[in-house]
């Protein structure tokens, strides 16, 4: 059956970190990933397609490209909608867990001005290790459970957190390891793969038509489009975390979201942040 | 509970600039919830400022007011250091008050 | 390939209406047709790429079976299966083409 | 020159004083003193009134005209209709009250503000707006009602989930 044969080519095109992992790693070919070009390639493109913004304002998505929305969200930064996220996020990181240890004690330098190291590469595990899941496997670690990956606690957490290292530049390192160059092709893989019933990529959206309205929204660039999280998005009266923004983003294109921090969107994050590299923090944010 | 108020009131001149986000759902009465229930309007009706004994700005409020309210105004006559009274109470008789130092 | 895919996706809305036989549908048929469509997407779903809209189809489905209207639950089966094996023939042609939309 | 304090005059309405007991009000000084604003009786009824023009009479008993001194600050097109940044300035004298409507909402007004004496005449606000609509600001100044009108644009409305 050739639907058959296809779909196990695909599984072993997904079993491929995996395989690399345990073999040698093979020569590259012609086309093998090239991190650094790929992230000036990135960062060209935008540049070159909005000569108008500043380099450090795509962390600013849409208001980066519109005048008129850039006012409301002036006018929204004078109190900002995510100033209770935030003060809730400093009360809950500075509170001991119930075996006395805290949030500090799971990160360097006390889980201060790290944000913009996150996602690194955990070559113990061979995985993508993102910040939401630093926080939760921290919870764990000290007997408490886990939060939801989406909103409340874990957005008010690192909406904190990245406050911290609001203007500090994207600093996403990808070791010496075939698995972590592995873990950011695939990323790269999944943000340009077409999917849903709509037949788009993420890049259709966030490379080829950010600034240009969809139905009713404005699209952000893809270029910064992490630095800025968790973010306040009045269209869902609430704050949301990047596991809230790719599952959304998928189901708007009419596909099943993915499980929060399954290895896909690990990945993906993994890639999109470092493509980001060198573009300051400005997390906590508030978007339309 | 930390208050619900945040004011920022900053003096300059004779002039005192406040600020107040107020976390509260403000509810509209029009939107139904997953279920496809109403959810009953729930809104900040009055949100007064007092410096000095004397209420210096008073907002009436229905429920077109955005979620997690915010408001701008000034005033003159207050100096660093002084009290700045807030207060509000919703259509359920709700209420919260809070006490903010102007700088 | 978009094109395709929407090729599909319209025999999908398409197809049932062709293939209602003139006899009404009786449980069984549902069963058949449930079948093949669940077994498309779980095949979408080792993909790692089902839609929205199939999942949809698949609860209209079942919904239209469990109030005796098989007709209509056969008719949302074979659209859930159309649309679950579109999704697949996108995962599988998006496994290359994916790297034409790359930014180099 | 002192402004009057007139917001003791909407509430009279409020409390059915009816239009012809309003006639000669603005010579009267109501020395109330500024804290009884802290007391005010919510205007209620006003905030039930569904068009604009209704929700004015109900709130001052009157209706407004426009003014040049008034600057009403809202987006072209609001980024999303759920918070809506809006201001108003105004260089009249005697401000006693600013309200803000939408013309277009289930319930014009959206709120409304006491401005005793010392207040700056100037207020910013969020507002909900279901669907683009123009929006008023009412500017109460020395017994009078002036407004400013503007339409704001909205792709998407303030009232869904």
């Amino acid at each position: 059956m050739r639907a058959c044969a296809l779909f196990s080519s695909v599984l072993t095109a997904l079993g491929f970190a995996v395989f690399v992992a345990t073999a040698l790693p093979p020569a590259r070919a012609a086309d093998a990933p090239d991190p650094a070009a790929d992230a000036k390639a990135f960062r060209d493109y935008f540049v070159k397609k909005f000569p108008k913004v500043k380099l450090d304002d795509f962390v600013n998505g849409p208001y980066s490209m519109n005048e008129d929305m850039r006012k409301q969200w002036e006018e929204k930064e004078q109190f900002p909608p995510y100033e209770f996220a935030l003060e809730a996020g400093k009360e809950m990181f500075a509170t001991p867990f119930k075996n006395g240890k805290s949030y500090a004690d799971c990160f360097a330098n006390g889980g201060i001005g790290v944000r913009q190291n996150y996602p690194m590469f955990d070559e113990k595990e061979g995985k993508v290790v993102t910040l939401e899941l630093a926080l939760n496997r921290c919870r764990e670690a000290n007997g408490e459970k886990p939060y939801s990956y989406v909103k409340d606690e874990m957005a008010s957490l690192t909406a904190y957190m990245a406050f911290t290292s609001r203007g500090k530049p994207f600093d996403i390192k990808i070791p010496a390891d075939p698995r972590a160059l592995e873990a950011y092709q695939e990323g790269k893989r999944y943000f340009y793969t077409r999917r849903g019933q709509l037949n788009f990529s993420c890049a259709t959206c966030h490379v080829q038509s950010p600034g240009e309205r969809i139905r009713a929204e404005t699209l952000a660039p893809a270029l910064g489009i992490l630095n800025a999280m968790p973010i306040y998005r009045s269209e869902w009266s609430g704050m949301g975390t990047i596991s809230r923004r790719f599952t959304t983003c998928n189901s708007q294109i009419r596909g099943v979201p993915l499980e929060p921090q399954s290895d896909e969107y690990r990945n993906l994050e993994y890639y999109l942040s470092y493509v980001s590299n060198g573009l300051p923090i400005s997390g906590p944010g508030a978007r339309p | 509970m930390a208050s619900t108020i945040r004011v920022r009131a900053i003096n300059s001149g004779d002039i005192t600039e406040v600020q107040a986000l107020i976390q509260h759902p403000m509810d509209s009465g029009y939107v139904k919830d997953a279920q496809g229930q109403t959810i009953p309007a729930h809104f900040i009706q009055q949100l007064t400022f007092e410096y000095d004994g004397k209420a210096v700005f008073v907002a009436d409020w229905g429920p077109a007011v955005s979620k997690d309210p915010y408001v701008k105004f000034a005033f003159k006559g207050a100096k660093k250091g002084d009290d700045l009274k807030v207060s509000w109470v919703d259509n359920k008789g709700a209420s919260d008050a809070t006490t903010a130092k102007i700088q | 390939m978009s094109r395709t895919i929407g090729a599909i996706a319209l025999a999908a809305v398409l197809l049932p209406a062709t293939l209602i036989p003139a006899r009404a549908a009786s449980d069984a048929d549902f069963k058949t047709a449930y079948a093949a469509a669940d077994a498309a997407e779980k095949q979408a779903g080792a993909l790692r790429n089902q839609w929205t809209t199939t999942e949809a189809a698949l609860a209209a489905a079942r919904k239209a079976a469990e109030a005796g209207d098989f007709d209509q639950a056969v008719a949302q089966a074979r659209e859930a299966e159309a649309l679950a094996k579109a999704s697949i023939f996108q995962a599988t042609s998006e496994k290359e083409a994916w790297k034409a939309l790359e930014i180099k | 020159m002192a402004p009057l304090d007139f917001s003791p005059l909407r509430r009279l309405i409020l409390k059915g004083a009816g239009l012809a007991a309003l006639t000669g009000l603005g010579q009267i000084g109501l020395g109330l003193p500024a804290a009884q604003a802290a007391s005010d009786k919510y205007p209620e009824d006003a905030f039930k009134q569904k068009s604009d023009a209704d929700a004015i009479k109900a709130l001052y008993g009157r209706s407004a005209d426009a003014s040049e001194q008034i600057k009403l600050d809202a987006p072209e097109i609001a980024e999303n209709g759920g918070v809506v940044p809006i201001a108003v300035i105004t260089t009249l004298p005697g401000v006693t009250s600013i309200s803000f409507l939408v013309s277009e909402n289930p319930n014009a007004l959206a709120a409304s503000y006491v401005i005793p004496e010392g207040t700056v005449p100037s207020v910013a606000n969020r507002l909900k707006m279901a669907k683009t609509s123009n929006v008023i600001a009412i500017v109460e100044a020395n017994g009078k009602l002036y407004s400013a009108t503007r339409e704001v644009k909205v792709t998407v409305g303030g009232c869904g989930g």
